[in-house]
């Protein structure tokens, strides 16, 4: 069994553990944070959603920026899929679809971090899921 | 003074409950805690045991029992019940709950049914206040209860 | 390890665990691996969510959805519509009672809006039984800061600068306790927690022990190297046992990471923890009785002094805290007493936990800052009186506290604000009672759980309030009379002068309190042999409105004692010598025709 | 020292005074009930409990009992403002509300606490009707429960358990409903009560009272066909005329037995004699063991106990059944001197033993039930067949219409009636073994002994040790009194005796006999019991005779009638046997 032999390795310790918390501590606060909703129905799955969900968490772990990820039901958009809502704290959420690896980069380094528009934005004509 | 008789396993129990706690007195009421456990109830002739294990008089030791609520020296029913009489329990109506089942098992609190199915005491506060008024039988908790309920759950163990 | 997407939470509390919360997280396992998710979401048993009314509590994470009384056959629902496709369960959505609109997340419900979570902080939030979801909510570290960044006087100076006070009943400063017992020297000195939470109706420092017991292992270590001492006792009720399994897996988990035990985190510092079991005895939460009965003796409190910082268990110098008080240090060394100190009001500091309890909406436990009013706790917190009945009294304190009305909705509550409207603080209680509930009937409530937990040590509480008990059910039956009132109180006055403890002390504040504020209602008792509340069944007699009975005979076919006579389909009458008043008539007759005189 | 204001009346005294012993020395009364202490034999009784003596402080929320507070420097204490009367008038009136109201019969009118309490106070009526306790009644041989009348002062479960650790009572129960008991409710002569009547001794109130026996008396001097034959104890004449308003200290012998002759006594003899014949024959028991231990016999033991005491007798047969080869066999004197009065005297006048009424007057209760064993007892009537107290003689004297005061003195009759200085002090904490040493040493060296005031086994210490040199050999003694010293000699010997003690006596009572739970109430007052010691000491000094085998009639009656101590004839009716009367556990 590890013993915690000074306050540095607890915090060490907690460093350790905190990702593992990170899902319910952001939910806290997720309006000062990114939110990120993967369109997770059947459709979405199929066109590797769930792939390109588990990137995105990583690439923002390597980022450093703290974002909360739900998933969602089908948003209507079964052409465009894997699809993906962004809401970033002060604008609007905007809809990416056929998200790949490469997109998703994009989305970050350019849309998230430096409110550049990339492609591949659908018009906003879809109803907020959560009515 | 008079001999206490008591069956050989009992006593063993007893004896060994008794020894880890090193027999000290000072861990009588964990000693009784471990012991009512084991049987149920605090029988005189258990309380003598203790004290002799403990080595401290035996009045001593019932000094204790017949203090905390939470000993008791009558054997319970197989499916005790026992109502929470608790501020929150006690203002959703607890009391009619109460005299429903004196009334449906016709025993008072404290007592057992003749068939020893049953036995009736009250307690305070559980800690559901949440679902007031609350009955516990034997571990499982019913919440939210009126009067009309009590035959169910008389019912629910009968069978 | 797998990297969960979605977290679960379940509360279980010991009022969700007796709604089948236990059920529920197996089933929402079953589900999920039926669905091949176990591995992409988490589902975890945490403490209480404080909002016991709607328990079973569910939540889900990171959206922060809340949902209210889920039952174990709604598992499914739950991960084939919330998880799987991403749609909330509507109807296990918080509904608010205002305007009928459903509210996901908790954030925006009455409930929580007003409550500053301290002492509650990670209940309902995290794993009480995983010790690394403590350490990385910071668990630990108020320990790991104090060993090696404060000397023990640093740490008393913080907690007398934050202001804290004891929370179990008295009010009494935490940083001045420790320090009386940081100065008497011994060979041993012990840290105690009194976990003997024994209010009726009081359940708040069950909640922290079941869903934050790590928060009181770290306090008591802080606590001990504060005053130097080596070892903890936790007295905890035998009543509890969630509370004390939860413990006592959080000791060993605290042994193996080596934040108990020897030489903690290279301070050089010893620290170990023992738990004792309460056997049901209310003045135990008396600290001189508590001690005794961790003695193995009969819980009788002795006269103070001398305090048990100078002479307590085995006559050693003992610091004795209760839950709650407890669970504050931590978050105060981390934090700072100037953060803390911010909080409250000019004499009391921070934050108090209260189980909000009775003819309220929301039942369950609340933790607000000190000097919040009555009224919002009640209107807002508490969502206001159930059935929209008007309110009529809240008791804060417990058999200790008094009773409160409508011309003290407005007080700010603290310790002194409560002393002086004749009530007190306690351990948090605070029971809300409608126009249904009699005040003659609340004091001979209180006077009754008195009598039967009084030790019997002192005259003034083993026989006066055996005394005030007996005056109380004459009242009640309508044979008292104006003498009776004023040797009630004069009774009452001396009890409170003379008796040996705390607790006897306070035992006539439910009666004093309601003759104070319900004069009124007792010479109605007396005089008008009237009880307006209808509780009292002396004074009560049973009618049948002749214009409004059909003749259905349902009252005449449940009356235990066949009172009610009359032909089918005719009015009925009820013989008031026979009537023995048990209201199983009204409950029955669905045409409103039964009365109370 | 601390300064302080009580009832404006400016006091000094020392740190850790209590209000109440502050208030005391200033000359100020606060009355008290449940507060009982003996000052210097270490029995303090303050739980506190009765709120009887409570104060107001200036400056404190609530009154304070003054028994259990502390002064401090500038306190300011009222102990009759107008707040404090209302309130220990309104408890007192609590106590009396659940108290039975049957002064008029009970036994301890006249000398009850509370009723002292409430005629203080001027209570005249009480306002609380409610119920009230009501126990089943009990009583042993010696001691009467009656738990009506109890008002939880805790005096007698101190006693029981810190000072005897006899342990047969126990706070029970909690609330309205607790009170002092034995486990389960059981009878008082179930448990482990060695009869000490202690308890009694300090009951404020009449719940524990002693078996009274005086009609017995009554009847059997009123009977014509019996010879009744009374013996006083030692300690009876010390105590026995503050019953009659003599100072404490009073030496009443000769009065006492003019007394005892008009009461119809037909003779009026001394356990005095019979306790130079223990001497006799423990002193010689003693010499005996050490002789054989010496010459190695491993069946010997050492030390030896005295056995004299009754309560200690059922102590020892209680809780040390392993031990008991260890005590004396010599029967007590009451018991040897019943022995002597049927066997030896009976014959002597020509009474038949069943027409014989031997009569004890004891400080004692404990002696009554030890009349009743039935070792004592020859075809089931006993050597002695009632066992009154000192108290008991006092009441039946004044019932008699007889006042001791007026009484001439007179001697006891011949021949039990000639004593000794080493009796007298059997009464005293060491008299016992005084008494044995100044025989058993001249006995063992054939010297002389030069003084014979052992002072190191005099006082009032709760164990007191010595080594006497019995030219060259010393031999170690211990001396205790209350059955909680005892116990931890009696364990210190079962572990080894590594102190080597050659003999030990015990006394269950606070100094003695002198504290005898039959003797006049001392309500805690000690420095009667410390008057009763002086008396005693001074009536031994004022005897012609002061060594036990000096005794002219004890010498005459080993040539007439026992040969020598610890013959064939004294083993028959002088000595007697131990039972293991513990607790068994048997397997069912």
């Amino acid at each position: 069994m590890t013993k915690v032999k000074s306050l540095a390795d607890l915090k060490a310790m907690r460093e350790k553990f905190q990702s593992n918390l990170d899902v319910r501590e952001k939910s806290n606060n997720q309006e000062e944070m990114v939110q990120i909703k993967v369109a997770m129905a059947t459709c979405g799955i199929a066109s590797g959603a769930k792939q390109i969900m588990e990137y995105m968490m990583e690439k923002a772990d390597a980022m450093k920026i703290r974002v909360v990820f739900t998933q969602t039901g089908c948003m209507g958009y079964c052409h465009a899929e894997p699809t993906i809502e962004v809401k970033v704290p002060g604008r609007d959420p905007l809809v990416f679809g056929h998200v790949d690896n490469k997109k998703a980069d994009e989305i970050f380094e350019k849309y998230i971090l430096n409110n550049e528009m990339v492609d591949g934005i659908i018009p906003v004509n879809y109803e907020v899921i959560d009515k | 003074m008079a001999t206490i008789k008591l069956s050989e396993s009992k006593i063993k129990t007893i004896k060994d409950i008794c020894k880890s706690f090193d027999n000290k007195s000072g861990e009588v009421i964990n000693v009784l805690h471990q012991v009512q456990g084991a049987f149920g109830y605090l029988p005189a002739e258990v309380q003598e045991v203790v004290a002799m294990e403990l080595n401290m008089p035996v009045a001593q030791v019932y000094g204790i029992v017949s203090f905390y609520s939470f000993f008791t020296m009558q054997p319970k029913g197989e499916h005790p019940i026992s109502i929470c009489l608790g501020t929150a329990c006690y203002v959703r109506g607890a009391e009619k709950v109460l005299d429903e089942f004196k009334r449906q098992l016709n025993i008072n609190v404290g007592e057992t049914t003749k068939d020893g199915k049953f036995s009736l005491n009250c307690l305070r506060c559980v800690g559901a206040c949440g679902l007031a008024p609350v009955v516990m039988v034997g571990d499982k908790v019913y919440g939210r209860l009126t009067p009309d309920n009590v035959k169910d759950i008389i019912a629910e163990y009968n069978s | 390890m797998a990297k969960y997407k979605m977290h679960v939470l379940v509360c279980g509390g010991t009022g969700c665990k007796a709604s089948q919360s236990a059920q529920i997280v197996e089933n929402l396992k079953a589900v999920l691996t039926e669905n091949g998710l176990q591995d992409e979401v988490q589902v975890i048993t945490t403490g209480c969510f404080g909002f016991c009314e709607k328990g079973p509590i569910v939540k889900m994470m990171p959206d922060n959805t809340f949902y209210t009384q889920v039952k174990p056959e709604d598992a499914r629902t739950i991960v084939e519509e919330h998880i799987i496709k991403g749609r909330k369960v509507t109807n296990l959505l918080y509904t608010d009672p205002e305007n009928n609109e459903h509210v996901s997340d908790s954030k925006h419900m009455g409930f929580y809006k007003k409550q500053i979570r301290i002492a509650l902080r990670n209940c309902g939030f995290i794993d009480p039984e995983n010790i690394d979801e403590s350490i990385s909510r910071g668990g630990y570290e108020a320990l790991g800061k104090c060993l090696s960044e404060m000397k023990p006087e640093d740490v008393i100076q913080e907690i007398k600068l934050s202001g804290l006070r004891g929370r179990g009943g008295g009010g009494f400063p935490t940083g001045l306790k420790w320090e009386i017992a940081s100065k008497n020297h011994a060979d041993q000195k012990y840290v105690v927690c009194n976990a003997d939470e024994g209010d009726p109706g009081a359940f708040m420092d069950r909640s922290i022990m079941e869903g934050d017991p790590h928060s009181i292992i770290e306090a008591m270590a802080i606590c001990g190297y504060a005053i130097g001492a080596t070892k903890g006792l936790v007295y905890i009720r035998a009543e509890y046992p969630l509370a004390i399994d939860r413990l006592q897996i959080a000791i060993k988990q605290a042994r193996e990471y080596g934040l108990l035990g020897q030489d903690i985190m290279g301070s050089g510092f010893d620290f170990d923890i023992e738990l004792r079991y309460g056997a049901g005895a209310f003045v135990c939460g008396e600290e001189t009785a508590l001690i005794h009965s961790m003695e193995g003796k009969r819980g009788e409190p002795t006269f103070k002094p001398p305090f048990p910082a100078v002479s307590g268990y085995l006559g050693k110098p003992t610091n004795v805290n209760n839950v709650e008080t407890f669970a504050n240090i931590p978050v105060i060394i981390t934090k700072g007493a100037d953060w803390f100190n911010k909080i409250g009001t000019e004499k009391s500091k921070g934050t108090k936990v209260f189980a909000l309890a009775g003819q309220i909406n929301n039942v369950g436990l609340i933790e607000v800052p000190m000097g919040i009013t009555l009224r919002e706790v009640i209107y807002e917190i508490g969502g206001g009186i159930k059935d929209g009945k008007e309110f009529k009294a809240v008791q804060t304190g417990g058999p200790s506290g008094g009773c409160l009305t409508k011309k003290h909705l407005d007080t700010p509550i603290d310790y002194d604000n409560l002393i002086a409207a004749g009530s007190m603080m306690g351990s948090g209680g605070m029971v809300v009672m409608d126009e249904t509930s009699c005040m003659v009937s609340i004091a001979k409530f209180y006077l009754e759980f008195t009598c039967e937990e009084s030790c019997g040590k002192c005259t003034p509480c083993r026989i006066g309030n055996k005394r005030l008990c007996e005056m109380l059910t004459k009242i009640s039956k309508g044979n008292g009379t104006m003498e009776d009132l004023y040797e009630l109180r004069n009774l009452a006055a001396v009890i409170k002068d003379t008796a040996l403890c705390g607790l006897g002390q306070t035992s006539p504040n439910p009666v004093l309190s309601t003759l104070d504020n319900f004069w009124d209602e007792y010479v109605e008792h007396v005089v008008d042999k009237k009880c307006r509340a209808g509780v009292c069944k002396s004074l009560m007699s049973y009618e049948i409105d002749q214009t409004k009975c059909v003749g259905c005979t349902a009252c005449a076919r449940n009356c235990p004692v066949g009172a009610i006579k009359g032909e089918k389909k005719m009015p009925h009458t009820i013989d008031p010598a026979v009537c023995i008043k048990c209201g199983a008539c009204i409950e029955r007759c669905k045409f409103g025709a039964i009365s109370i005189k | 020292m601390v300064k302080l204001t009580i009832d404006n009346k400016p006091v000094e005294v020392a740190e850790g005074t209590t209000i109440l012993k502050a208030a005391r020395q200033a000359g100020i009364n606060i009355p008290t009930l449940c507060y009982f202490e003996l000052d210097g034999m270490k029995f303090e009784n303050k739980p506190g409990g009765c709120r009887v003596c409570v104060v107001e402080v200036e400056g404190r929320k609530n009154l304070a009992p003054a028994c259990a507070t502390d002064v401090m420097e500038g306190m300011v204490v009222h102990t009759h403002s107008a707040r404090v009367i209302n309130a220990r008038k309104t408890v007192v009136e609590l106590i009396l509300s659940d108290h039975p109201n049957d002064c008029l019969q009970c036994s301890k009118s006249g000398d009850c606490e509370l009723q002292t309490l409430a005629q203080k106070l001027g209570i005249r009526e009480i306002p609380f009707k409610g119920e009230q306790s009501t126990y089943k009644k009990d009583s042993t041989l010696s001691v009467e429960r009656d738990m009506d009348k109890c008002i939880m002062c805790r005096r007698c479960e101190t006693m029981c358990n810190k000072i005897q650790s006899v342990g047969a009572l126990s706070a029970v129960n909690r609330g309205f409903e607790a009170v002092v008991s034995p486990a389960f409710d059981q009878p008082l002569g179930e448990s482990s009560c060695i009869n000490c009547g202690q308890c009694v001794q300090v009951c404020p109130v009449g719940a524990l009272s002693l078996v009274d026996n005086v009609a017995d008396v009554m009847k059997a001097i009123a009977d014509p066909t019996k010879t009744v034959v009374v013996q006083t104890a030692p300690a009876v004449r010390v105590a026995l005329g503050e019953e009659f308003g003599m100072e404490p200290g009073s030496i009443v012998t000769g009065k006492m037995a003019a007394a005892l002759r008009r009461l119809g006594f037909n003779y009026v003899f001394d356990t005095d004699w019979s306790a130079d014949l223990t001497i006799m024959e423990e002193g010689t028991e003693l010499l005996g063991r050490i002789g054989k231990v010496l010459a190695g016999d491993k069946t010997a033991k050492l030390p030896i106990f005295t056995s004299c005491c009754p309560g200690w007798v059922s102590f020892y047969e209680k809780n040390f059944p392993d031990m008991l080869e260890y005590p004396s066999t010599a029967k007590s004197p009451q018991q040897m001197f019943g022995a002597v009065a049927k066997n030896y005297f009976a014959e002597k006048i020509g009474v038949k033993r069943e027409d014989m009424v031997v009569v004890s007057i004891m400080p004692c209760l404990a002696k009554k039930s030890e009349a009743a064993r039935e070792e004592f007892k020859v075809n089931g009537n006993p050597d002695v067949d009632f066992s009154l107290t000192t108290r008991e003689l006092a009441h039946m004297i004044k019932q008699c219409n007889l006042n001791l005061n007026d009484m001439p003195s007179e001697d006891f009759d011949s021949p039990l009636g000639e004593s000794t200085g080493a009796a007298v002090i059997f009464g005293a904490t060491g008299g016992v073994m005084e008494a044995a040493v100044r025989t058993a040493y001249e006995v063992f060296t054939k010297k002389k002994l030069d003084n014979i005031d052992f002072e190191v086994l005099r006082g009032f210490d709760g164990v007191k040790t010595a080594t006497v040199d019995f030219a060259g050999t010393p031999i170690n003694v211990a001396v205790a009194y209350g059955l909680n010293n005892a116990r931890i000699i009696m364990e210190e010997v079962r572990d080894g005796n590594p102190r080597g003690f050659h003999a030990v006596e015990v006394m269950a009572c606070p100094g003695g006999c002198i504290g005898g739970a039959g003797q006049p109430y001392h309500h805690g007052d000690s420095s009667i019991i410390r008057k009763r010691m002086e008396a005693t000491y001074r009536e031994d000094a004022g005897k012609p005779i002061r060594k036990s085998h000096e005794n002219p009639s004890i010498i005459a009656i080993y040539k007439e009638y026992f040969g020598e101590p610890c013959g064939h004839k004294s083993h028959e009716l002088l000595h007697t046997h131990y039972f293991d009367r513990s607790k068994k556990i048997e397997k069912e």
